[in-house]
């Protein structure tokens, strides 16, 4: 679909995602990295709007922007007490870590680029679809999907287990 | 068994119990039991004088033969030549019937010489011990009857000879002699055992008989050269055993021995092993053999009689006057004057038997004083030894109405009859050499006799120095300890007792003309000649130029003889010939040496010459000796001429001649130094090279193996250990890796996936 | 020109590779625990593009339907992981990650 | 019976282990005692031997009964090779005419060791057990008659002797007990692979499968056509044959290989000079006349002129060398080897005299030479040197040492009414004879007078002339005015003890006995000889020219 207003909205949403991700990784303040993966997140959930899958965009804004990330944010909290000023993180391993990223990136690039028989199928996805989402939910995956169901059910109880408070007796140590 | 050869092994082994006895038992004997040593030597003297009656006077029969032999050694049936044995056994003929009485007769006079001569001496038991074993092995040698049996006593000769020239072993020159007289003697032998080896590889046989049976037969197989090698090869063992040329320098210093020995092996009897062996084998001698002995011959009787003009040591000059003689021997040899040769060795053993006893006498009375410079008037001291020993010098001489005269002549008769066959020239030397050494002779013995026993005594004149050298020269204990004799005159010198004196007389009366030959002219008339004729060649077939001459033109003298008898082939059938010859007086002197005929031609002629020749060499050789003596009277006697103003005036021959022409010196530089080096040489090649060689095989083996070593212990040990190394190293890095820092894992874990893009991309691309 | 004004499947992957290699890079080099899930995040976001992508051009649910248990796990995963860093915190009075080595032998 | 005398000496060395090493007189007794009924034994075996049988190849019909006497013959070991076919090893003893001289000398000479073994005083024990296995290694080595069997003794004689060269030997003993050791196993190592190949080219007539018995191999009709050493394989023949060679020519030994014999002889104490020089040396000539020659007769008729001048060699150089020796011991080495040069002379004439001549020389050689050897131990017990310029005058002052010298020093150079001389004497005969050696008989006559020249020359320097101011000995003048000497550190007789004249004089009477009439000896040997002679002959027999 080469409809340009299109394209520069793409181009938009994805420099808006790629900048945001790296000053998730290379600020120095928690803080700031919290709130740019906030960014990175959003522009994530507008690809997949472009990629057609709109419920997963949904899904995305709902999941992390509401739950993951204030999750974070609350580990940052907990973690880190707001009065003290420094949030910052020093860091380990930079040079193997810079090779690396360049590295694999460039890697991944190369690849990618060098792959000339990607053909879009004939049928691409279209228009919505929540409605098939759904179907296939029940259909084919449902055993997955109730799998999911229960792993999240275990994931909160052991999640609160883990992070519960201590009797004020156990703690005094 | 015969007799007479039960009797011969009785002869031969009598001493051999006398050795027995005595080595082992002669301190335990009274008298260290030199009664035995005599006793059974009388006993062997009477059973062969038994024999010598028998044989020679009662059948008195040129052709008389015994034989008996045993196996010895049998080999059993021996490939490619059939059943093979080896025959020991004893042979009897005139000759040796003569040779045994003449060695047992000295050798019981000079026992009993000995003791009186060895009186006191440390080793007395012990010296008649070896005068046994002496004996017994040239009582072998004459009995025997094969080259092997002969080969072996004649070594046991030399052994003999060996212990009793050292008998005095503690006087270095003793053992020196000793030494240099058995090795002279095994060159010697050397060159005689292959003259043996020679025939036994032909005829498988060593006996005699056999041997000229299968030559006769014509059986040898090899070429004359072979033949005639073989003849002179076994003369060299009489070039050794008799000390010819150029073997004869261990006679000279074999005097240090006692002088009885002297006079019974080194005079007598061993020195004329070698000619009796000549004579035993005189049958296979080729021509060209008989020429090389005659020469050799002539030429030692030259040479031995001009060294023995200048010696001063009485033992010496008859010393060399033995070699002279026995020179003449092997020339009579020859020239084929095979009886004539016998003839002279037995009356030279009995006269030059004589002179060395009255030396041994002279030297015993002088108190062991050898030097004749040092001797003089001893005539009036010792009339029996003076007379005896004059007669025996003139028997030596060869004057008429003595033994030496007829047996001289007889030989030199021949040495001219045989320049004539052989066509003169070069020939005509052995004939003159002989004639002149005749008055050599005469001039020593004439000399020697002046400055013994006339004049006055001169042993004051002796220098001071000397006495050190003949102290040390009387050391060995024989004599009564008397050191400083001599300043005052003659202190001491007598008569020598009955037992030292009775030898001579004995020995001198046998050298009178009588008892060989009714003639004094002529010993062809007595009965040694007529019982000892020249064998029958057996190789006439085998000369080269004389047998083709024979053949091709049978000369008149050939045709005549032919005529004369009808054709005879061996010793036994031209017996009868001998006989009648013999009888008939009337047919002139010499019939004996004429009528015995030869089928072989050039043997006739010789016999017919060396006859013709007879009175030619009595006269020739009278003058000489004539001429010799004379010169002696006038320098020794009349002093015309200055003895020593001569032997300045011819400085250097006088040298030549009183340093023995340089033999010992000559071998000195040449044979011994080069053996020794050689054998220094030697040794040190197998010490440095070969086991050089050896050694450096071991040490590069062990180079190698501690290479080996090292490569074992450095690089393959060495691997293990490095990667043990490299292990522990690396585990050591690696540990730094395990941090616990969950993020250097993951750093890790993505460097390994970058690696895997990488190398996928590399795939990828190429 | 024409590859930058269409957009075709390889700005997607390019994008996502890109945040694959910051959530990598975060992981690696962050000390701070809340930073290192963040990065995972990252890294899963990454993932769901990608699976988001290929499914929409080959028109097939599968990938939808992945991303989609994707983001469930994410959830499940960030509050289990939130849990264990507080506990930690409660442990090492930090979430200096470095700090935290008992691994180590 | 002639495992009897075999073992013999090992039983007695089993015995002595269980005695306690203390005893020392008790395990020489033993040792002594053994030896004697060895030489009863041999005794009997001698009178029991009946010369009229030839031996050397199996009696017509393949069968060795009826050749060889006193066979002792079973099977030993007999394993399967799978591909290889079988491997059947007997247990094959039995004697003939050149063996049984072998067997009788071995006893005499290793009585005569124990007897001088008496002055060992170190380790007796265990210098007697190895005595002990020696002997029976040596005697085993001579009766064998199956080629493993003989190799197997073979191999054993090298380690007690080592041992006893090596701890009882003197200051550079370790040198030479390697030198000997190294020597003798480079040879025995070819023989092993000659053996191998033997046994599979040799097909034995009555039992139709290989086998390793000399008896059937010194028939060459026992031979596969094609096998390794098949008569077809001529290369292989030869080499088998030169490696053979050199394999016995180390023991003998021949010239570029003799250089052990000077140092282990120098080293060894005196029994074991004696049992060296006496019995080890006889092996390799042994083993060429028993081994190398019959199995390879053509190899051998085509090798006779390099054997003979080899032979040559031995004997001039030998005697050179000895000439030169300083040290006694050392110039008795050389002449032994100077005399086993005429074994191979009298080996290369390859006719009767020639080759009896040869073994005859084996035995006298063994007599003499272990007289000479004595005879050097007792002037070192006393002197405790050997250096000949040492010494001077000794015949006036031990007499009776310096008569048995006599007598055994002519006796080594070959005089006649000694037995030396007949064998020398019959070598050259025999290498006259034949056209091939002739000249080098020639030359090696030489021989004759420089072995007479350094043993002349010896016998001069140390035993007449009189004291030399450096000698070994001090002079003085006895309580009976007479002169005497005595050695420094020298408690016993002077002149010969008892025990010592217990050694030399049997074999002084057994050299002149056999000197003069050799037939005890001799007659032992014809048939057996003739038939060797016959066994090696090229089909016409040239010994005429």
């Amino acid at each position: 679909m080469s409809n340009p207003a299109y394209t520069v909205i793409f181009y938009l949403f994805a420099a808006i995602t790629v900048f945001s991700a790296a000053f998730v990784v290379f600020s120095r303040n928690v803080i700031y990295s919290a709130f740019s993966l906030l960014f990175t997140f959003f522009g994530a959930a507008a690809l997949y709007v472009f990629l057609s899958a709109d419920f997963i965009a949904v899904t995305q804004v709902v999941v992390y922007v509401g739950g993951i990330l204030v999750l974070l944010l609350f580990g940052v909290m907990f973690t880190n007490s707001i009065m003290q000023t420094d949030l910052k993180t020093d860091v380990l391993n930079m040079i193997p870590g810079t090779v690396l990223l360049v590295g694999i990136i460039g890697a991944i690039l190369y690849t990618f680029y060098s792959t000339h028989s990607w053909m879009p199928s004939s049928t691409m996805l279209q228009g919505s679809i929540v409605e098939r989402i759904g179907f296939e939910t029940m259909s084919g995956y449902v055993l997955p999907f109730e799998m999911a169901s229960i792993l999240l059910l275990a994931a909160l109880i052991g999640a609160a287990f883990l992070a519960r408070f201590d009797k004020p007796g156990n703690n005094e140590k | 068994m015969h007799s007479l050869i039960q009797l011969s092994i009785v002869v031969l082994l009598l001493p051999l119990l006398s050795f027995v006895i005595l080595i082992f038992f002669n301190r335990k004997l009274p008298r260290r039991g030199d009664f035995v040593g005599v006793g059974i030597l009388g006993t062997a003297l009477a059973i062969s004088l038994y024999m010598f009656w028998t044989v020679i006077v009662q059948t008195y029969d040129p052709a008389f033969k015994l034989a008996w032999d045993f196996t010895w050694i049998d080999f059993g049936n021996v490939p490619g030549v059939g059943p093979l044995e080896i025959r020991m056994g004893i042979f009897v003929d005139n000759l040796t019937v003569i040779m045994l009485a003449m060695v047992t007769l000295i050798s019981f006079l000079v026992h009993l010489y000995s003791t009186g001569y060895m009186a006191g001496d440390k080793h007395y038991g012990r010296f008649f011990a070896y005068l046994g074993i002496f004996t017994f092995s040239m009582l072998g040698i004459v009995l025997s009857d094969n080259l092997f049996s002969i080969y072996m006593f004649w070594e046991l000769v030399g052994l003999s000879s060996y212990l009793l020239i050292g008998f005095f072993f503690e006087k270095q020159s003793a053992a020196d002699a000793q030494k240099k007289a058995f090795l002279v003697n095994r060159v010697g032998d050397i060159g005689m055992w292959l003259g043996i080896l020679i025939l036994y590889s032909q005829f498988h046989t060593f006996g005699y008989q056999q041997i000229f049976d299968n030559l006769a037969a014509g059986k040898f197989t090899m070429s004359n050269a072979w033949l005639t090698a073989a003849g002179i090869l076994l003369f060299m063992g009489c070039v050794g055993k008799s000390a010819q040329l150029p073997l004869h320098i261990w006679l000279p210093d074999a005097m240090e021995g006692p002088t009885p020995v002297s006079a019974l092996i080194h005079a007598a009897t061993m020195v004329a092993a070698g000619v009796y062996f000549v004579a035993r084998i005189f049958a296979l001698l080729t021509p060209d053999a008989l020429h090389v002995i005659a020469f050799c011959g002539a030429l030692t009787a030259f040479m031995a009689a001009t060294i023995a003009i200048t010696q001063h040591d009485i033992k010496r000059v008859l010393a060399y006057s033995t070699v002279s003689q026995l020179g003449y021997m092997v020339l009579g040899l020859g020239v084929g004057a095979y009886s004539a040769a016998l003839f002279h060795l037995l009356t030279h053993a009995f006269f030059k038997a004589c002179l060395f006893l009255g030396s041994g006498a002279i030297i015993h009375a002088m108190h062991h004083e050898q030097d004749m410079r040092w001797m003089g008037g001893l005539r009036k001291h010792m009339p029996w030894t003076f007379a005896t020993f004059t007669f025996a010098t003139l028997a030596l001489a060869g004057l008429p109405l003595t033994s030496g005269f007829m047996s001289k002549d007889a030989i030199l008769a021949s040495a001219i009859g045989f320049a004539k066959v052989e066509g003169g020239g070069i020939y005509y030397l052995i004939p003159v050499l002989g004639f002149f050494s005749a008055m050599l002779t005469a001039f020593y013995m004439g000399r020697q006799i002046w400055l013994v026993f006339f004049g006055e005594s001169r042993t004051h004149l002796k220098p001071a120095e000397e006495h050190h050298g003949h102290d040390a020269h009387a050391a060995h204990g024989a004599h009564h300890g008397h050191n400083d004799h001599g300043h005052e005159e003659h202190h001491g010198v007598h008569e020598v007792a009955w037992n030292m004196r009775a030898p001579l007389v004995i020995l001198a009366s046998l050298s009178v003309f009588a008892v060989f030959s009714p003639d004094p002219l002529d010993g062809a008339k007595g009965w040694f000649m007529h019982m000892v004729q020249t064998p029958e060649t057996v190789v006439g077939r085998y000369t080269t130029e004389h047998a083709s001459a024979n053949l091709s033109a049978p000369s008149a003298l050939m045709a005549e003889s032919v005529q004369a008898e009808p054709a005879h082939h061996t010793m036994t059938d031209a017996v009868p010939a001998a006989n009648p010859a013999h009888g008939a007086t009337e047919a002139g002197h010499g019939e004996s040496a004429e009528g015995h005929t030869f089928s072989d031609h050039r043997q006739a002629e010789l016999a017919h010459e060396s006859h013709a020749a007879h009175y030619t060499a009595i006269i020739i050789s009278s003058i000489m000796v004539v001429i010799g003596i004379s010169m002696a009277l006038i320098v020794y006697a009349f002093r015309i001429i200055n003895p020593e103003k001569t032997s300045e005036a011819i400085r250097p021959l006088y040298l030549f001649s009183f340093n023995k022409w340089y033999w010992d010196e000559m071998y000195e530089a040449t044979v011994i130094r080069f053996s020794i080096v050689l054998s220094k040489m030697l040794a040190w090649f197998d010490a440095k090279i070969v086991d050089g060689i050896v050694n450096g095989v071991a040490i590069m083996t062990r180079n190698f193996a501690f290479a080996n070593g090292s490569f074992d212990k450095y690089v393959v040990d060495g691997l293990v250990n490095f990667t043990a190394f490299f292990v522990n190293t690396t585990g050591a890095v690696l540990r730094k890796l395990q941090t616990g820092k969950v993020q250097t894992y993951i750093v890790m874990a993505l460097f390994a996936v970058l690696g895997y893009f990488v190398y996928y991309l590399t795939k990828l691309i190429y | 020109m024409e590859q930058l004004t269409t957009i075709g499947i390889n700005h997607y992957l390019t994008i996502s590779a890109f945040l694959l290699g910051f959530g990598l890079f975060a992981v690696m080099t962050r000390k701070n625990a809340i930073v290192i899930l963040m990065g995972v995040e990252l890294i899963l976001n990454a993932a769901n593009i990608n699976f988001l992508a290929f499914s929409k051009f080959n028109g097939g649910m599968g990938g939808v339907m992945f991303s989609l248990f994707v983001i469930v796990l994410a959830a499940a995963e960030a509050a289990i992981a939130l849990a264990i860093v507080i506990n930690i915190f409660k442990l090492f009075k930090s979430v200096d990650v470095s700090s935290i080595d008992s691994m180590k032998e | 019976m002639l495992s009897l005398i075999v073992f013999l000496p090992i039983l007695a060395g089993l015995v002595i282990l269980a005695v306690p090493s203390s005893q020392k007189q008790v395990i020489r007794i033993i040792s002594l005692v053994a030896a004697l009924v060895q030489i009863v034994l041999a005794i009997v075996i001698w009178r029991g031997y009946d010369p009229s049988l030839a031996g050397i190849i199996a009696a017509p019909g393949g069968s060795p009964a009826g050749s060889f006497q006193f066979i002792e013959r079973v099977p030993w070991i007999s394993l399967d090779l799978g591909g290889f076919g079988k491997l059947n090893i007997e247990y094959f003893l039995g004697v003939d005419g050149i063996s049984i001289t072998m067997v009788i000398l071995t006893a005499l000479i290793s009585t005569i060791g124990v007897l001088s073994s008496w002055t060992i005083q170190k380790q007796v024990k265990g210098y007697f057990i190895l005595y002990n296995l020696l002997a029976t290694a040596m005697m085993g080595c001579f009766v064998a008659l199956d080629f493993f069997l003989f190799y197997v003794f073979w191999e054993i004689m090298l380690l007690p002797m080592y041992f006893l060269i090596g701890i009882w030997g003197g200051p550079n003993r370790e040198y030479a007990a390697i030198k000997f050791f190294l020597y003798t196993l480079f040879g025995s190592v070819f023989m092993l692979l000659v053996m191998i190949g033997l046994y599979f080219s040799v097909i034995d007539p009555v039992t139709h499968n290989h086998t390793f018995s000399l008896v059937a191999m010194a028939s060459q009709e026992n031979y596969i056509k094609d096998a390794i050493l098949g008569p077809d394989n001529v290369f292989w023949r030869y080499v088998a044959f030169i490696v053979l060679f050199v394999g016995f020519a180390i023991k003998v030994p021949m010239f570029p290989f003799h250089t052990w014999l000077p140092d282990a002889h120098v080293e060894a104490p005196t029994p074991i000079s004696v049992i060296l020089a006496g019995v080890l040396l006889k092996l390799g000539t042994y083993g060429m006349m028993r081994i190398n020659f019959p199995l390879f007769p053509e190899v051998f008729q085509a090798s006779l002129f390099v054997i003979g001048v080899f032979g040559a060699i031995n004997i001039i150089y030998g005697a050179f060398c000895a000439l030169a020796q300083q040290d006694l011991k050392k110039m008795v080495a050389y002449s032994s080897i100077s005399h086993m040069g005429y074994v191979l002379l009298g080996l290369a004439a390859a006719n009767s005299e020639g080759m009896l001549g040869a073994l005859y020389q084996m035995f006298n050689h063994g007599t003499i030479t272990a007289m000479l050897f004595l005879l050097v131990g007792v002037i070192y017990d006393r002197a405790h040197t050997r250096q000949i310029d040492k010494f001077g005058g000794l015949a006036s002052y031990m007499p009776v040492y310096a008569g048995i010298v006599t007598v055994a020093w002519f006796a080594s150079l070959g005089l006649p009414g000694l037995s030396g001389f007949i064998s020398e004497a019959f070598v050259f005969v025999g290498a006259f004879s034949s056209v091939t050696t002739r000249n080098i008989a020639i030359v090696s006559v030489l021989g004759i007078v420089f072995g007479a020249a350094y043993l002349l020359w010896s016998l001069q320097r140390m035993f007449l002339g009189t004291r030399k101011p450096d000698a070994a000995y001090d002079l003085e003048v006895g309580s009976d005015g007479h002169e005497h000497i005595h050695f420094h550190d020298w408690k016993g007789k002077l002149d010969l003890d008892g025990r010592e004249l217990a050694m030399l004089v049997p074999l002084t009477v057994i050299i002149i006995i056999l000197g003069i009439y050799p037939m005890p000896v001799i007659g032992l040997l014809t048939t057996s000889i003739n038939k060797l002679v016959t066994v090696l002959s090229p089909v016409v027999l040239t010994t005429m020219n």
